[in-house]
């Protein structure tokens, strides 16, 4: 049995009168795979975006590691080692691939801009020390052949690559990822898998991520949690959730 | 070119030197003495070209060598390696030769089933693989090679998790190999002296057009000498850069991305990856270049069908100079004397279109670009001539290590192989079947005395297997292999190959396959080039689903017939050919494939194969219907498969009487 | 066609990430570089050096502190030509009651000044953004001159609020020739631009761009957003000091507030904006063109005197010149939103791909 | 008496105000159906009033100068939409905003080169005088052109409110203000609602041009009455006529009263940027303006 590595414990989230998230609690091992699901507007998003401090809940505790928060905020969550991806892509347009990378290792980057300015040794090494990193990312997602490429002109499914790419840049202990293949095709789906699953492997991080395809998540994730009006109304391994008689309801939409 | 020059001086003297450098490990350690700072090799890798130096290279071949003997690989061994242009394959191989072990390149394509037979045969025990890809496939045919005991692998990714006795990391090896070479420094050195010339240096297979593969067995020496011999005559030197981009396995790759570069010092450079070897290429520049014809078809197709996309002033440009290249390109190249006014013109050219094509496709700095393997086409030939680029051509094969004829500079012709290089000696059975002898010849067959036999008779004469005849310039002129070459049923010669060929130069065509030995007359089938093709349909705006669809278009069929009318013509005027016109042809449904067994690994189609499995569709040709109808499976581009049931179409090709053929052209 | 880079390459990432990666770039500044320190003061006569090429490399200085602001961090201010009023009279005003300071310095200081202000106008950006912002910013305009005009410290109590400024003496060497202050401004340029550059190609810039992209995701990834956009004012701001002081001293030599309207702010804007957002290059580019194409018009008018014989009045000849300038604006906009710069990388491709169209 | 004095600055303010409020509204008119921040509705302001004045000098009656100068206002907006917004459609409001200060210097230009660069006194028939009783009953000096304006303006807003309510056209903007897409379910061509939108603007411009002209005489200085009205769309909002009005008097009050009471003691000439100070501390206050509701980013 892992150590929980993330926990949260009664959040509860609204936006003026709306309520998205009630009394949420769930918890997240070192080197797991975890998904969200749930219908749509069941606050999956909501969810990450209060893991990573992009909204703040009205109730409710958040812990990570050993540090106990009542709300995270972006830049703290970033520097905790907390990453992820958007649902739809949100990519710094009018730059490369491979500075969208570099852009994603900045928390790492510790030279000042008079430095930079000047092209200082250190500046200069420290740019160099991460660009090797960001080409093994770049050589870890097989992206080679894009690598000066403005991210604007790719296509979708490279687009996620990248972003995901970008994510891993910062080397979390913790990536969330938002419907990483949504609106892809079966092979970019293949890929999108077979990269989550390296990362998990390869780098012992901890995967949050919300998908639809039913069949991805339970391939590829070792627990669930299900979520339908902002209540979590499941918690468990795959192959329960698939038996789980309130999950079908919430899918087939039965009345509450 | 002075540093060529020295270059070639130092070769000559070693090669002078004689006994003491007669195997590639004492090669490699001689260049880590006399250049040890200058890069061996580069490795397009994390977005730089990473280079190893003479010196590393010789190391890392050390650490290797000490580390196969620690895991008990012994003299005579053979050692398979299976993975791209990677340095690590090469140091692999060269640690192998340390040692006296026999290294075995295997084709990184092909499937785990096209492995058993060599792994088999040489009870191979030990692989160097390239990453997950290549180790899959090895453990996948564990069961039938229970004689391989020890997998390394270079690339660790996705790997971590097998826990197969037999797999270990390359670092982990190196981590070995250092440790005892530490614990006994002089051994790899040892056994590097205890290496002859004569030993076996390596082994290839041969994927053979027919029947089961042969291990090619071959000495350093016979690959040393050839090496050497074209090295002097071209000045070769520790300058020279070639980008190593077919398979390790291919002798037309290995020659001059192991041997070559052993004798002379120059580097090699290894692509990122397939989709990057365009841009690699422009990066790297190299100055000595080797490729099969399909490859330089394949550029040139690239070439116009981008320029088609072009500007309509560039595609001026283009058509224009393009003239005028033809007209004195060549003649230019060759150092033959031409009016003023056209060497201005082609001054312009250079600047505005040849300089910067030779530039965007990488072969700037080209010296020497050979081609062979197979026949080249004529207008192909001439256009990279004529852009200036000294393309030449060369014969040879696995069994003669490459080199038995090459073109020198100034007579490059395209339907000759050039003269024997110094040290070969070439004569022709009754049936204009080719011998040789030479340094290079191979040692034998692995383990199959009877086609050792068959192949290399007492004298040291060895069947090429090829008909042809030296022309009255020297140069020899190969028509197609002897036992092909076969009569009509009215006794007309018939040469197979040298139809395909003819066809196959038409942009058109990408491959052909024709029949009538014993036959009343020629018929083929033809693989239309899929790039070329659609455009010229787009142009027309003719509607088409995918190749199975386009091919049979009435319009594509017509297209296809003026171009075998055009062959036909140029037939009707060679004399002991003009018998052999082709009547009917029909366009396949799929193209041929060597996943499917219809081309051999280095894409030579296999005819009697072919002959068998589409045995309806041949006789549909010599029937006098209009259509036949087929069935197959065919894989589509997602790589589902399904299948094809339709009636392809048959036509008659125009031919011509030897008298209207003049006419004709 | 011109750029033949086959056998360039990279063995090394330093090499890889140098500014000028093409050999054929790297020879092309280098000759630039050439004349416009060795030829332009030789051949250049007073008017050349002192009306057009001086003023037009003070104004790409300063189109590129807002290039810097606007194109790289995304955040379009209005008030430009306030920062550079700064810099101009707190030169003057270093030079003035600290003489042993030195020029350079004073530069420097006058440009930390403009810079302060800029973080204090800069603040509002932490809570709105786009129009809100950019009107905002012609607060910090308007309040500057008024400030300047009213405290008559800045102009030495001067009666008229015109100051001239000091003439220029570093180490003992003066400047005061056209083709001297040509010179000295040429060097602080040249410098600056290539600080810029590094600035933007290191992980500033790269914070910059990625707060103008997409903010939220720049804030995910650990971008402070607070100090991201007071630092891409404040470097922006002292680019414009600096440029003002040189301005001041390099350029106008008497001063007054009234220097630097809105009109000027606009017009370093419309640099930005012609030469193209995002881009260094664009920054000398758009201040080329802007400070070139009045004397152009006058060119013209002066030939379709001669030609025609239509004389053309000032005030027409002024207001035809705002005509056409705000439809050279528009015309921009439409036919090329990223401006000259991106025409020039266009064709820098087309000539590296050449003979092949893509 | 104090007091007296307080009330008539403070109802100077108010009005003043209201003729800022006047031009903030041709902002808020196209930005709202259009999403441009139209920078060249100083210059409208300018060259709608020259030409009306330049008209009457010519001797044309009054209402038919009005009439005609509506009419090239129109003509303008329209022509505005063509040619400048049309090609940018989809292009960053940036972008856009950009264009329109391009679209100023063209006005600019233009108008001075028609109707020459020399300032016009403007007459509509209400003096600019204190209204006695107000002076006689409480000494508090009330200019009789500014209550007219204020009720000009109190009309032009109600007329716009039934325009915006009650027409077809109306309805349309204000789907477009809400989003693109809905309105092309109105069914009307968003060009020619940019383009009705425009020539309203134009039709504002001239009004406003018209009591502005009375107030500061028309002259080039008229351009910059548009910087006046930039802090009123900070307070009130850009997307809000409400916001306009409201916003309008705030400044307008704050400014006259710090003029009288907070001028003298930094030496007067305050009223160029005291309203934009008034403005960012507001908005430092309440990001999202006076009716502006706080909205969530979407990620």
């Amino acid at each position: 049995m892992e150590e929980v590595l993330l926990e949260v414990r009664g959040v509860s989230l609204a936006f003026g009168g709306v309520r998205a998230l009630t009394e949420v609690s769930f918890d997240v091992r070192s080197h797991e795979v975890r998904a969200i699901i749930g219908p749509n507007g069941a606050g999956k998003s909501s969810l990450l975006n209060v893991l990573n401090g992009v909204y703040h809940p009205q109730q409710g505790t958040i812990r990570f590691g050993a540090r106990e928060f009542r709300d995270m905020d972006p830049h703290r969550a970033a520097a905790l080692g907390i990453a992820r991806t958007f649902q739809n892509i949100a990519l710094f347009k009018g730059m490369t691939v491979l500075d969208n990378i570099m852009t994603g290792r900045n928390l790492k980057m510790r030279c000042n801009f008079l430095q930079q300015a000047l092209w200082l040794g250190p500046a200069r090494r420290e740019e160099l020390r991460h660009r090797r990193a960001a080409e093994e990312i770049i050589d870890f997602l097989e992206i080679q052949h894009i690598r000066r490429t403005p991210v604007g002109r790719l296509p979708y499914g490279l687009q996620k690559r990248v972003e995901l790419g970008r994510a891993l840049a910062a080397e979390p202990r913790l990536l969330l990822l938002d419907e990483p293949m949504a609106g892809m095709n079966l092979e970019e789906k293949r890929d999108m898998c077979r990269f989550v699953l390296d990362v998990n492997d390869q780098f012992g991080t901890a995967i949050v991520l919300i998908e639809h395809d039913m069949g991805v998540v339970m391939d590829i994730s070792d627990r669930v949690v299900v979520l339908d009006y902002g209540r979590k109304i499941a918690d468990d391994v795959p192959d329960q959730i698939k038996k789980s008689q309130a999950v079908i309801d919430a899918y087939l939409g039965v009345a509450h | 070119m002075g540093s060529y020059f020295t270059g070639f001086m130092q070769e000559s003297s070693r090669s002078r030197g004689g006994g003491t450098l007669d195997t590639f490990p004492k090669l490699l350690m001689r260049h880590a003495q006399e250049r040890g700072a200058r890069p061996a090799i580069r490795e397009k890798d994390l977005g730089i070209w990473q280079t190893w130096t003479w010196r590393q290279f010789a190391d890392e071949v050390r650490a290797l060598a000490a580390a196969l003997s620690a895991e008990g690989f012994r003299r005579g061994e053979h050692l398979a390696l299976i993975g791209d242009n990677r340095p690590r394959i090469y140091a692999g191989i060269c640690a192998a030769q340390c040692l006296g072990g026999i290294p075995v390149p295997l084709y990184q394509d092909a499937v785990a089933g096209e492995m058993v037979f060599p792994i088999q045969s040489a009870e191979i025990a030990y692989a160097l693989a390239e990453d997950q890809e290549q180790v899959d496939k090895l453990l996948e045919i564990l069961p039938q090679c229970p004689s391989l005991r020890r997998i390394y692998y270079d690339d660790a990714r996705g790997l971590r998790h097998y826990d197969q006795p037999q797999l270990m990391s390359c670092e982990k090896l190196l981590e070995l190999g250092r440790g005892s070479a530490t614990r006994n420094p002089g051994f790899v050195d040892e056994e590097i002296a205890k290496g002859r010339g004569s030993d076996t240096a390596a082994m290839f297979f041969t994927s053979g057009t027919t029947g089961v593969p042969k291990g090619v067995v071959l000495t350093h020496h016979a690959l040393i000498d050839r090496s050497q011999v074209v090295a002097e005559m071209e000045k070769l030197g520790q300058d020279d850069v070639v980008l190593a981009f077919m398979p390790p396995a291919w002798i037309g790759q290995n020659i001059f991305s192991y041997a070559q570069p052993m004798v002379t010092g120059y580097c090699i450079c290894c692509p990122e990856s397939g989709e990057t070897v365009v841009n690699d290429m422009r990066e790297i520049a190299p100055t000595y270049y080797f490729a099969p014809p399909r490859v330089f078809e394949a550029l040139l197709t690239q070439v116009s069908v981008r320029m088609e996309d072009a500007g309509a002033l560039k595609r001026w440009l283009y058509k224009h100079f393009m003239g005028v290249a033809k007209r004195v390109g060549t003649r230019i190249l060759e150092g033959r004397r031409i009016n003023f006014l056209d060497r201005i013109k082609y001054g312009v050219g250079d600047l505005v279109v040849y300089g910067p094509l030779r530039n965007v496709l990488g072969m700037s700095k080209v010296r020497i670009a050979y081609t062979g393997g197979e026949a080249i086409g004529p207008d192909l030939f001439s256009f990279y001539r004529s852009l200036g680029i000294n393309l030449k051509q060369l014969y040879g094969s696995t069994e003669t290590s490459v080199f038995v004829c090459v073109q020198p500079d100034g007579q490059a012709k395209s339907d000759t192989v050039g003269p024997a290089v110094p040290g070969v000696e070439l004569k022709f059975t009754p049936e204009r079947e080719l011998l040789i002898r030479s340094p290079g010849l191979f040692k034998e067959y692995y383990k199959n005395p009877d086609a050792t036999r068959e192949a290399k008779d007492a004298e040291g004469w060895f069947r090429t297997g090829d008909a042809g005849y030296v022309d009255h310039d020297g140069h020899l002129r190969i028509i197609d292999r002897a036992k092909d070459v076969g009569k009509l049923a009215d006794g007309t010669l018939f040469a197979p190959k040298y139809l395909e060929n003819k066809l196959k130069f038409f942009p058109y065509i990408k491959e052909a396959v024709v029949f009538g030995a014993g036959r009343d007359r020629v018929c083929a089938f033809v693989n239309i080039d899929m790039d070329a093709v659609s455009n010229w349909a787009e142009k027309r705006n003719l509607a088409y689903s995918g190749y199975t669809d386009l091919a049979q278009h009435d319009a594509v069929y017509a297209l296809v017939g003026d171009c075998i009318a055009q062959a036909n013509a140029d037939l009707a005027r060679e004399p002991e050919l003009a018998g052999s016109q082709i009547h009917r042809f029909l366009i396949l449904h799929k193209e041929l494939d060597a996943d499917d067994g219809e081309l051999t690994r280095t894409r030579k189609v296999r005819r009697r194969f072919l002959a068998e499995k589409y045995g309806t569709l041949v006789d549909g040709l010599y029937s006098n219907q209009e259509t036949v109808h087929v069935e197959a499976q065919v894989r589509y581009e997602d790589g589902r498969t399904g299948v094809y049931s339709a009636d392809l179409k048959i036509r008659d090709a125009k031919s011509f009487t030897p008298a209207a053929a003049k006419s004709a052209a | 066609m011109l750029y033949r880079e086959a056998g360039q390459f990279k063995s090394s990432y330093a090499e890889d990430q140098q500014i000028f990666p093409i050999r054929q770039d790297r020879i092309g500044i280098a000759l630039l570089l050439v004349v416009a320190f060795a030829v332009v003061p030789l051949v250049g006569n007073q008017y050349w050096l002192g009306a057009l090429i001086t003023p037009f490399l003070i104004f790409a200085l300063a189109a590129l502190g807002l290039n810097i602001l606007t194109g790289y961090a995304g955040q379009l201010s209005l008030g430009t030509a306030a920062f550079m009023a700064v810099g101009a009279f707190m030169a003057y005003n270093f030079v003035l009651r600290m003489p042993w300071l030195g020029v350079i310095p004073s530069f420097i200081l006058a440009g930390l000044c403009a810079a302060a202000v800029g973080i204090v106008f800069g603040l509002p950006s932490l809570r709105i953004k786009g129009f809100y912002l950019a009107v905002a910013t012609l607060a910090c305009q308007f309040f500057v001159l008024w400030a300047l005009q009213k405290f008559g410290w800045f102009t030495n109590y001067s009666s008229s609020g015109v100051v001239t400024a000091q003439r220029i003496e570093i180490f003992g060497y003066a400047f005061v020739t056209p083709a001297q202050k040509y010179l000295l401004t040429l060097v602080i340029v040249a410098v600056m631009a290539l600080a810029a550059k590094n600035l933007m190609r290191s992980e500033t810039g790269r914070a910059f761009m990625a707060v103008r992209d997409m903010d939220v995701a720049a804030s995910v990834i650990g971008i402070p957003m607070m100090k991201t956009k007071l630092l891409a004012f404040a470097i922006s701001s002292f680019y414009c000091g600096v440029a003002g002081a040189l301005h001041a001293f390099c350029y106008l030599g008497t001063v007054e507030p009234e220097a630097y309207s809105l009109d000027l702010s606009f017009r370093i804007l419309f640099m930005v904006i012609i030469g193209g957002a995002g881009s260094i290059l664009g920054s000398f580019l758009g201040a080329a063109f802007i400070t070139l194409f009045p004397i152009f018009l006058n060119l013209a008018s002066g030939w379709l005197h001669v030609v025609t014989g239509i004389e053309i009045s000032h005030a027409t000849l002024s207001n035809l010149e705002l005509i056409i300038f705000g439809g050279l604006i528009i015309f921009f906009l439409i036919v090329e939103p990223a401006g000259l710069a991106r025409l020039w990388q266009i064709t820098k491709e087309k000539l590296r791909l050449w003979p092949f169209p893509h | 008496m104090q007091l007296a004095f307080f009330i008539e600055v403070l109802a100077g303010g108010l009005l003043a105000g209201v003729m800022y409020a006047l031009v903030a509204l041709g902002f808020v008119l196209i930005y709202k159906a259009s999403g441009v921040f139209n920078f060249a509705q100083g210059a409208m302001v300018f060259f709608a009033a020259l030409t009306y004045v330049s008209l009457a000098e010519r001797g044309w009656n009054l209402w038919l100068a009005l009439v005609v100068t509506l009419v090239v206002m129109i003509v303008l907006g329209v022509a505005t939409e063509r040619i400048v917004l049309r090609p940018l459609v989809n292009q960053p409001q940036i972008t856009l905003f950009m264009a329109t200060i391009g679209l100023t210097f063209v006005l600019e230009g233009l108008s001075q080169l028609i109707w020459g660069s020399q300032p016009h006194g403007l007459e509509l028939g209400i003096p600019d005088v204190p209204m006695e009783w107000l002076s006689q009953k409480w000494n508090i000096n009330i200019s009789q052109f500014d209550l007219f304006a204020a009720f000009v303006a109190g009309v032009l807003v109600a007329v716009l409110g039934v325009f915006f309510q009650k027409t077809r056209i109306g309805r349309a903007l204000r789907a477009v203000a809400d989003d693109h897409q809905a309105a092309l379910a109105v069914g009307i061509p968003l060009q020619h609602i940019w383009a009705i939108v425009w020539a309203v603007a134009g039709f504002v411009a001239l009004v406003a041009g018209l009591m502005w002209g009375v107030r500061n005489g028309v002259q080039f200085a008229l351009t910059f009455v548009a910087l006046k009205a930039l802090p009123v769309l900070l307070i009130g909002g850009f997307e809000s006529i409400p916001g306009a009005i409201l916003g309008g008097l705030i400044i307008g009050a704050t400014e006259k009263l710090a003029e009288v009471y907070v001028g003298p003691m930094v030496g007067g000439g305050i009223e160029s940027w005291f309203a934009y100070v008034v403005a960012l501390l507001f908005l430092l206050v309440r990001p999202e303006g006076l009716f502006g509701e706080k909205h969530i980013d979407r990620v």
